[in-house]
């Protein structure tokens, strides 16, 4: 049953997936997306990772693409000219075979590297019990991995801070201070 | 389940390779932004593959995988907001969401 | 009382011995982004923001003096790993973050006069200049690959935001999209690769009995899963050192970004990714050597090549940056080909750290040319520099020279140690001198500029640059010269510090 | 020791020094022609008299040698230290130099009151006095010096005088080109006898010219083919300077300088250097039979080329500077036959002779206001006499009239060539060559005579008035004429049963060689059977009736003028040619050498350099510039193109990789 | 206390000094590089007075701690501020200290502009080549190597002629390649060796050594000296550069070439180069024939002395390998020369520039006439430069050839041709500028030689005429050197003749087993 609904699930991702690369309108594309992250969410709930999908769920379905489609809104991208210019595909002729041809090299090698399950898989003690449980992962992100999980709180900042910077209204100028115009060496200039 | 990890591997694969095609050959900022998401999902599918894996074969849990899904979500979200604050950025000035537009700069 | 245990646990890492020293320079740089924001926002405050800035980073600079001195006295077998094995901490990390931090402090001068637009944001700019660096720290001490890419994420957003900083101008905001994009394709790969690495050994550790460095000397490491992770990560990583064919964003996004932001994309960023290559030199399949270092020749030949034609400045050194990227990646090439990881190192530090003084210095004299309203220097509006400032030629001239490679300059002698470690340990004559060749052709270059600035006259027409230069920037590049100089004739103080 | 030796060749250097500074001071003057001015005036006082006291000083050394002793030493100056060996000068007056200082010095000195009287007024007179004496210094040490390192020094000492003094008169473009011809042309000597001299470091370890003529006869047994080519190549810097086939070209192009410097250098004594050296080298030569042969093969060529050439020369100069490579032909045809006191007798009274004849050619082109074409002439005798009767004793001592110096001098060597004959047949051939070229000297030596003094005046006299010189001039006129006619007497030949004077003195110098010879011939020297004696009567005859046959017919055909020059020239214009030409041998060098190295020269340097070698340097960096913008094309400013490398990349990375 | 560090640290001093000298006055910069320069003469005529000829090793040796370079996968090595003069070294630097103060007196003719700046590279320019004649250790060496590439281009970049850039620019990088290459092999020398003192590596003998290490040294000399073919950088460097650049760099800078190829070449790899002597040999010869040729071509003066730079140079390069003590002799003695007669004619072309601003032969003819001073100097260095005897020229010659001579008859007789065509060549140049009637009125009003003109050039002749006449003053004092020089030779030789008598005697053997 369970492995019926993993490759159902496989199934509907990547054909968000191909939504996503293929839609013409970026809503639809961001809305495809969204769905193949239900999909992924579902299929990490299946293979063992509650937290994950509960994670999957609210950070990627919740926020990001909330940001992605009030980005949409907010540039409203609808206009035809616009979509005109921006819709389509960049790429053509030997280059697109060339796009295609490394993301099936990609696939390829992806696929292909996996060591081959030598026996069905039979699920034990661990994989019945799932593989993250919110205690575990508590426990090992506050002691061993603290400094990541630290440094990913200044990475936030940053991130705000950049943001900020690039996205808000300009402030009301600021007057310059004067500067001493000039190498150490030479006759300055007052600006 | 008792789908072989090797099938979630191989699923990331598809999904890794479908983003890099969305990354390459679309046009729209947004949509090349929501395909690198595509990546990293694929990325994260493989460390929970993995984690899966490693956690059957040695009958411990092995975490490295989960967390590591865990911080590349959080960093999704950083590269999310900073690459839409750059769309906007790019949006103010050129009036499009063509990643075609900012190639003014060559050679 | 569970929870009591439980929260010792938790904190066990933080009573290892020496763990505050470990971590001070990262601590003093994310306290000092906090103490920054908070002057910001406290009207009272505010003129102390410099001082913040500074201090911020003379007590980052002052902890790793402190690892450094502490990595002379103690042995061998003294702790390197902290925090779980998430953290190494070593006299080459020590000094791999005194050149971060002295980018960071160049490029944070260069720009105190640089803006005219978008000045009111100069805070959030020097905040995220103080973050680049705790990026650049984080990634060189990463004990395992979680850290890495947190490191790495941290270094690259806030240059995103800083390339397109100047974001009422098209060129800036194409450059912070152009290395968004590619940036987070390179992120993208790096996380498949490292899940793919993950999949096949079932650690994210680098370091330590159970990480990925002592896997690799093990049989049986290197299988088909294992080898497409680490070309993945190969190739992450060789987006961010730009080595052919992953350097094309290069002269693009320098063009673009803010010249002092330049000047640290292409010091620190690349010192950062170098580090990190070559302490994972020994993680690259055994046969990878002759592919890693025509990949290095191929990077620098189109880089010199490529700026040799090149009529923009700030290209040409995006060009130079590219195959000085190409040279140290001779290094990496060396490392797996037999030299010990400390002479790679070694040779690794001494050219980045030239590099770092002289294409700095480079790009801050450009940044101190750079006239309102141009949108970028061309070679030819250098002429008649040697007359009309001669200060700013004779440094420009010595900064080419360094980055050429001519002796009594650092440059030379960090050219020295990586071709040494190829030709003495690596064995890789034929390698060496093709690069020696190809070094030639950047001279050319380089000599152009000082052909320009001292050669030929100004055009009657051609108004004297003159723009924003504070004094400061001029001591900045006082202080390049010297380290230039001092690198290349008393290289045994800073050769002191690697013992 | 007789470091007094010295002062030889130290006299004219410092005279030189003298007269070059004389010079300098002269043009500080800033009178209109430097030449008149008081220094230089007393430059050409200087000059003359410092080569006197180099004659007396000869004369002294002569007379010590007059009695037991056989050589004269100075003591030794170490000039080039090689590590393993080292090359010593000393200064050597035995019986073969001591006779060429006294001509060397006589002569010059003579020449040098000559000039006294033949340069006056010219601008250069004091640097003209500064060259001669150059070049007596440079003579005298070529003459003097005790290894062949030191005669090198002089050697391309003299060829370097030349080269001035040829082109004395730079002003006028061609003597400056005929200054470098000569130059060149000595150089192509030169190198040989380096090489040549490299060779005889190796086989005697020294260029001690004294080692190598005691040792000669000793190497003969091992290594006869090296010393044998060595003795060739020694040749082939005498042919240079010695103006011999095929280097003679220069000579009659030297004629540009002033004619006391033709007299001098191209007639009495550097070109003679090459007769000396080989004198000289006395024993290497007797030694190597083969090159004997090739030496008097070139030589009786030469003189066949210069006699024929000489008679259809209308220029006064050019007749007497082929004759004087026709002359020094028979020099070398008589060191070929082992004549080497011959050989030496011949170039003494050359010396005076043709010394004679150059002067007397300059007193009447000086008389002529610089004319020197024998078409325009004419009749001189009236207006010259005393030129004139010195010119005819100078003409019939060369033309070989009995009695005469020349007579004597050229006869035996055509007698010993003759003699020679008896051990390789090929002496016939030479013998009868020089025969040849004996009539012709004859003829066209009086040709000469009839064209210029004989007949009517064939200029006009209401241009020209034609005087005779002063008597600085003919007093050194007067000097050469007693001895070219009464020089016989040094070597009277030994059916006469007077001693040979010269062969006697030069013994010690040629004994060791003579009797290497008379071994190697197999009977003993000068041993006169009556068959012997019988030929040099006979030769004595024929050399007498040939010189006394065509000297008639020379003078009579040209007694009305170079008419039949013309009409050879109308019925034989392919034979006229030839022989006014040289036999067309410069011609040849000019087209077969000249011209193709020009030609390859500018071959080299634009092709060959310019394309080819600068072209690959060029080129390369052309190639990086174009590469260069083949890279930046890459970088076309599209993130896709960026992206789709980096795919790339990251997908042959991968690909390498694992399957490697 | 040596000698060496004021002679060679000197000029920078002057040169720091001549930075802050005001920059007005010209003539007082002037004044202090001639004193400087000076001093650094007379430091260099102290040096020869105390030098004694009968020691083959460095003397004067300064020795100082500089840096260790860790050496990777070894112990580190010490690298050291090592100075030493031996007689090589004696010869060049005191012609290079000889020289330099007279050409600071001849700039004063034709650097008119940026003067300063002009002196300041001189300065520098001196400071770096007596460093790589003196320099005792090899990564000092190669300091020096390369920093005195810099004041030249920088010379000829800025006061050159009209194609200077080009010439500037191919200069630098064609010998930087070379010097690049040659760092490759510095690189593993001392990395084989284990030390950087330069004594030691010549006692080290260098057998063992690979072939490459030998040639990529061979090359970066060979370039600079430069034997044919890589030749071409020479002749537009000095067409561009300013007289005291083309000075400079055909008195001195050339000689580091040929000296680096003795000291680095023979010295340091006897066995290799005898191996690759013929090469040479043959190199020295065609270049010889060739730059000959070259130069008969040439229509432009300067560029004509520059082709019969390679000509003579060739003559340098054959009596080095031919590896026997007349030939190194003759070599070494050699580069005296040439520095000394081109250098003349270099300064005499430059003078006639400075009054007709023109070096086409084409555009002169009768100088002889107007300049009789000039002519005078002129014929008598190109006397001088033709190898005539009695001057300096003919004693190296013939000392090149006669070593030669054992060695490759074939190559030497290749040679000898070079003194016909050196005749050749220099003769017609005489010939076209000197004699001839004037076509040109501007020859006319040509002024003679001046006091300063004639002053500074007075030193060199005396040189010309002292090496010809009394050449031992000047070789005797490298007599050691050079002898212990042979002897390095001679036992590798000897070495290779014993192994090959061995196997000569033991196959016999061998034969009779079977």
């Amino acid at each position: 049953m369970a492995e019926i609904l993993f490759y159902l699930l496989a199934a509907g991702t990547l054909a968000f997936g191909v939504g996503v690369v293929a839609a013409r309108m970026p809503l639809h594309s961001v809305l495809s997306l969204l769905g193949a992250f239900f999909c992924l969410a579902g299929i990490y709930l299946l293979a063992g990772f509650q937290f994950l999908a509960a994670t999957q769920l609210l950070v990627y379905a919740g926020a990001i693409m909330v940001l992605f489609l009030f980005v949409i809104m907010l540039l409203n991208l609808g206009d035809p000219a616009e979509l005109k210019r921006h819709g389509g595909i960049a790429l053509g002729g030997r280059r697109l075979a060339l796009a295609g041809g490394i993301a099936g090299v990609l696939a390829l090698i992806g696929a292909l590297v996996v060591p081959r399950p030598a026996a069905p898989w039979r699920p034990t003690a661990v994989d019945r019990g799932g593989y993250d449980g919110v205690r575990e992962i508590a426990e090992v992100l506050f002691s061993r991995y603290m400094l990541p999980f630290e440094a990913a709180s200044l990475l936030l900042l940053a991130t705000m801070i950049a943001v900020v910077a690039l996205a808000k209204r300009q402030r009301p100028e600021r007057m310059a201070p004067r500067e001493r115009i000039g190498w150490p060496w030479e006759k300055g200039v007052e600006q | 389940m008792t789908v072989p990890t090797a099938h979630l591997f191989v699923l990331a694969a598809l999904l890794f390779a479908l983003g890099i095609l969305g990354f390459l050959v679309r046009r729209n900022v947004i949509i090349v932004l929501a395909s690198i998401e595509l990546m990293l999902n694929a990325a994260n599918l493989t460390f929970l593959a993995a984690s899966r894996q490693w956690s059957h074969a040695t009958g411990r849990l092995d975490l490295d995988g989960p967390i590591f899904a865990l911080f590349v979500i959080l960093v999704a979200a950083c590269e999310a907001a900073v690459g839409l604050a750059l769309v906007i950025a790019l949006y103010r000035i050129k009036k499009t969401v063509a990643l075609d537009a900012a190639s003014d700069l060559k050679g | 009382m569970m929870a009591l245990t439980d929260l010792s646990r938790v904190f066990a890492p933080l009573s290892e011995a020496g763990v505050g020293l470990a971590t001070a320079p990262f601590l003093a740089l994310g306290v000092g982004v906090l103490l920054f924001l908070v002057c910001d926002i406290v009207t009272a405050l505010k003129p102390l923001r410099p001082l913040v800035f500074f201090a911020a980073l003379a007590v980052a600079f002052a902890g790793e003096l402190a690892i450094l001195a502490g990595a002379a006295e103690r042995t061998e077998a003294a702790r390197t790993l902290f925090l779980g094995g998430t953290l190494r901490v070593d006299a080459t990390t020590a000094l791999w973050g005194c050149i971060f931090l002295a980018g960071t402090l160049l490029a944070w001068v260069y720009s105190i006069g640089y803006y005219t637009q978008n000045r009111p944001f100069k805070p959030e700019h020097d905040a995220l200049l103080l973050t680049a660096p705790a990026g650049m720290m984080l990634m060189v001490g990463a004990g395992d690959l979680i850290v890495f890419f947190i490191g790495l994420e941290l270094l690259s957003i806030p240059l995103y935001a800083l390339a397109a900083f100047r974001r009422a101008r098209a060129d800036s905001v194409e450059a912070g999209v152009k290395y968004f994009v590619l940036g987070s394709f390179s992120s993208a790969l790096f996380l498949y690769g490292a899940a793919l690495l993950y999949g096949a050994t079932g650690t994210v550790a680098l370091e330590g009995d159970g990480g990925l460095l002592a896997f690799a000397r093990q049989e049986g490491f290197y299988t088909p899963l294992s080898l497409a992770g680490i070309s993945f990560l190969a190739a992450s990583l060789f987006f961010k050192v730009s080595v052919f064919p992953f350097h094309l964003w290069v002269p693009d996004v320098y063009e673009g970004s803010p010249t002092p932001v330049t000047a640290l994309m292409a010091t620190g960023t690349k010192a950062a990714a170098f580090g990190m290559l070559v302490r994972l030199a020994p993680l690259l399949p055994p046969g990878a050597a002759p592919s890693v270092a025509w990949i290095a020749i191929a990077t620098m030949a189109v880089g010199n090549l490529g700026a040799l034609v090149q009529p923009n400045l700030k290209r040409m050194l995006a060009y130079s940056g590219i195959a000085h990227a190409g040279t140290v990646l001779l290094v990496v090439a060396g490392a797996r080909a037999g030299a010990t990881v400390e002479s790679a190192t070694l040779a690794a530090l001494y050219y980045m750290g030239a590099y770092l003084f002289s294409a700095t210095g480079a790009f801050g004299v450009l940044s101190l040319l750079e006239s309102d309203g141009r949108r970028y220097l061309e070679l030819e509006s250098l002429r008649g520099l040697a007359r009309s400032r001669p200060g700013a030629a004779a440094a420009l001239s010595l900064f080419m020279l360094s980055l050429g490679g001519i002796p009594t300059t650092g440059g030379f002698l960090g050219k020295w140690f990586v071709f040494s470690v190829l030709v003495v340990e690596a064995d890789m004559i034929a390698i060496a001198v093709l690069g020696v060749l190809l070094s030639v052709v950047a001279l050319a270059y380089y000599l152009r500029v000082i052909v320009v600035m001292y050669m030929q006259p100004a055009p009657a027409d051609q108004p004297v640059p003159r723009t924003m230069r504070p004094l400061t920037a001029g001591v900045a590049t006082f202080l390049c010269s010297g380290f230039v100089l001092a690198m290349g004739v008393v290289p045994g103080w800073f050769l002191g510090l690697l013992d | 020791m007789h470091d007094y030796l010295w002062l030889l060749p130290l006299f004219p250097l410092l005279g030189s020094v003298a007269c070059g500074v004389l010079h300098f001071v002269a043009l500080r003057t800033g009178t209109a022609n430097p030449g008149t001015s008081g220094p230089a005036r007393l430059a050409g006082l200087v000059g003359s008299g410092a080569v006197g006291a180099a004659f007396v000083v000869s004369i002294v050394a002569f007379f010590q040698l007059t009695g037991i002793v056989h050589a004269l030493e100075s003591s030794a100056w170490r000039w080039i230290d090689a590590g393993t060996l080292a090359f010593d000068v000393a200064m050597v007056v035995d019986r073969l130099s001591s006779v060429m200082i006294l001509v060397v010095t006589g002569v010059s000195f003579l020449i040098h009151v000559y000039s006294l009287g033949y340069m006056k007024g010219d601008p250069g007179f004091a640097k003209f006095f500064a060259f001669l004496n150059l070049f007596v210094f440079a003579m005298l040490m070529l003459v003097l010096s005790s290894s062949l390192l030191g005669l090198f020094v002089g050697w391309e000492g003299v060829g370097l005088c030349s080269y001035l003094l040829i082109g004395f008169w730079y002003q006028k473009g061609w003597p400056a080109e005929a200054g470098q011809k000569a130059f060149v042309m000595n150089r192509i000597g030169d190198a040989c006898f380096l090489v040549g001299s490299f060779l005889l470091v190796r086989l005697f370890g020294s260029l001690d010219l004294s080692t190598i003529c005691g040792r000669a006869v000793e190497v003969n047994g091992g290594h006869s083919a090296e010393l044998a080519i060595a003795a060739l190549l020694l040749f082939g810097g005498a042919c240079g300077k010695s103006a011999q086939f095929p280097l003679f070209t220069w000579l009659p192009d030297a004629m540009a300088g002033p004619t006391p410097v033709s007299a001098l250098i191209h007639a009495a004594t550097m070109v003679t250097a090459g007769v000396y050296l080989l004198a000289r080298l006395n024993p290497v030569y007797a030694v190597s039979p083969d090159v004997l042969v090739i030496v008097g093969g070139v030589g009786a060529l030469t003189a066949l080329i210069g006699a024929s050439t000489a008679v259809q020369q209308n220029d006064i100069k050019k007749v007497l500077a082929y004759s004087t490579v026709s002359q020094l032909g028979y020099m070398f045809l008589g060191l070929a036959s082992g004549a080497w006191a011959a050989a030496i007798f011949h170039l003494t009274t050359h010396a005076f002779f043709k010394g004679l004849l150059f002067l007397g050619a300059g007193s009447v082109i000086h008389g002529m206001h610089d004319e020197q074409d024998m078409r325009r002439m004419g009749g001189l005798r009236r207006h010259m006499p005393k030129t004139g009767i010195t010119f005819v004793a100078g003409a019939a001592a060369l033309s070989g009239l009995p009695l005469l110096s020349g007579f004597f001098s050229k006869d035996e060597i055509l007698y010993r060539s003759f003699a020679h004959g008896g051990q390789s047949f090929v002496y016939f051939a030479l013998w009868s060559a020089g025969i040849a070229a004996a009539a012709m000297t004859a003829f066209y030596t009086w040709r000469m005579v009839a064209l210029t003094f004989g007949g009517e005046e064939r200029f006009d006299p209401h241009h020209v008035h034609p005087h005779e010189s002063p008597a600085t001039m003919t007093g050194p006129l007067l000097i050469l004429a007693v001895l070219a006619t009464f020089g016989g007497i040094l070597g009277l030949p030994a059916v006469l049963h007077v001693p040979h004077l010269l062969e006697r003195w030069m013994e010690p110098v040629t004994a060791a060689s003579a009797a290497f010879l008379a071994q190697s011939a197999g009977h003993e020297t000068g041993a006169h059977g009556a068959a012997e004696v019988a030929i040099e009567w006979a030769l004595l005859g024929l050399g007498a009736g040939i010189a006394l046959v065509f000297a008639h017919r020379g003078f009579r055909a040209y007694r009305r003028g170079p008419a039949p020059d013309e009409a050879l020239r109308e019925k034989r214009p392919a034979l006229a040619s030839f022989l006014a030409g040289a036999w067309h041998v410069d011609a040849a060098y000019y087209e077969k050498i000249v011209q193709p190295v020009k030609l390859f020269a500018f071959f080299v340097a634009t092709l060959v350099d310019q394309v080819v070698i600068d072209g690959a340097v060029n080129g390369a960096a052309a190639l990086a510039r174009i590469a260069g913008g083949k890279g930046r094309r890459l970088v076309d400013g599209s993130v896709k193109s960026y992206a789709l490398w980096m795919g790339t990349g990251a997908a042959l990375l991968a690909l390498v990789w694992i399957w490697s | 206390m040596s000698l060496l560090t004021p002679l060679t640290l000197l000029p920078l001093l002057g040169a720091v000094v001549l930075l802050f000298l005001p920059a007005a006055n010209v003539a007082a910069q002037r004044l202090w590089t001639l004193a400087v320069t000076t001093v650094v003469a007379g430091l260099g005529v102290g040096l020869w007075l105390v030098f004694d000829g009968g020691i083959a090793t460095a003397q004067q040796v300064v020795d100082a701690p500089w840096f260790t370079l860790p050496y990777p996968g070894g112990e580190a090595v010490a690298v050291r501020y090592k100075l030493g003069a031996d007689g090589l070294s004696l010869l060049m630097v005191g012609l290079t200290a000889i020289l330099m103060p007279l050409v600071v007196l001849s700039s004063y003719g034709h650097i008119k502009e940026r003067t300063k700046e002009f002196l300041v590279w001189l300065l520098v320019m001196e400071t770096g080549m007596l460093g790589v004649f003196l320099a005792l250790d090899l990564v000092l060496f190669y300091f020096f190597w390369e920093v005195s590439l810099v004041p030249l281009y920088f010379m000829v970049g800025i006061w050159g002629g009209t194609n200077r850039l080009y010439a500037t620019v191919k200069f630098f990088l064609y010998t930087l390649a070379g010097s690049l290459v040659m760092l490759v092999a510095v690189i593993a020398l001392i990395a084989r060796a284990g030390t950087t003192d330069v004594p030691a590596l010549v006692a080290a003998h260098g057998a063992s050594e690979p072939a490459w290490i030998f040639l990529a040294f061979a090359l970066a000399f060979a370039i600079k000296v430069p034997v044919v073919p890589f030749h071409t950088w020479l002749a537009d460097a000095h067409t561009e550069a300013p007289t005291s650049g083309s000075v400079i760099l055909a008195g001195i800078l050339l000689k580091m070439g040929t000296y680096g190829l003795l000291r680095f070449g023979i010295q340091m790899f006897p066995a290799t180069a005898i191996d690759w002597a013929p090469l040479f040999m043959a190199l020295g010869a065609l270049g010889i024939v060739y730059g000959a040729f070259l130069s008969m071509a040439q229509n432009d003066l300067k560029r004509l002395v520059a082709c019969s730079s390679v000509s003579h140079l060739g003559f340098v390069v054959l009596g080095m390998f031919a590896l026997t003590q007349a030939g190194l002799r003759g070599g070494v003695l050699q580069m005296v020369n040439h520095g000394l007669s081109t250098g003349l004619l270099f300064l005499l072309v430059g003078m006639i520039y400075e009054r007709r601003h023109s070096r086409m032969i084409d555009h002169f003819g009768g100088l002889a006439a107007t300049m009789p001073i000039f002519a005078f100097f002129f014929t008598l260095t190109v006397l001088s430069s033709v190898g005539l005897p009695g001057l300096n020229g003919f004693v190296g010659e013939y000392l090149i050839l006669l070593g030669s001579f054992s060695a490759s008859p074939l190559w030497t007789c290749v040679g000898v041709t070079g003194v016909v065509l050196g005749a050749v060549y220099l003769l017609m140049a005489t010939r076209r500028v000197l004699y001839g009637p004037i076509i040109h009125e501007e020859n006319r009003r040509m002024a003679d030689l001046g006091a300063r003109e004639v002053g500074l050039m007075l030193p060199l002749f005396l040189f010309v005429v002292w090496i010809g006449v009394q050449p031992d003053a000047f070789l005797g004092k490298a007599d050691a050197t050079l002898e212990a020089l042979q002897e390095r030779i001679e036992d590798v030789r000897g070495a290779r003749e014993t192994s090959r008598r061995a196997i000569e005697e033991a196959l016999p053997a061998a034969e009779v087993a079977r």
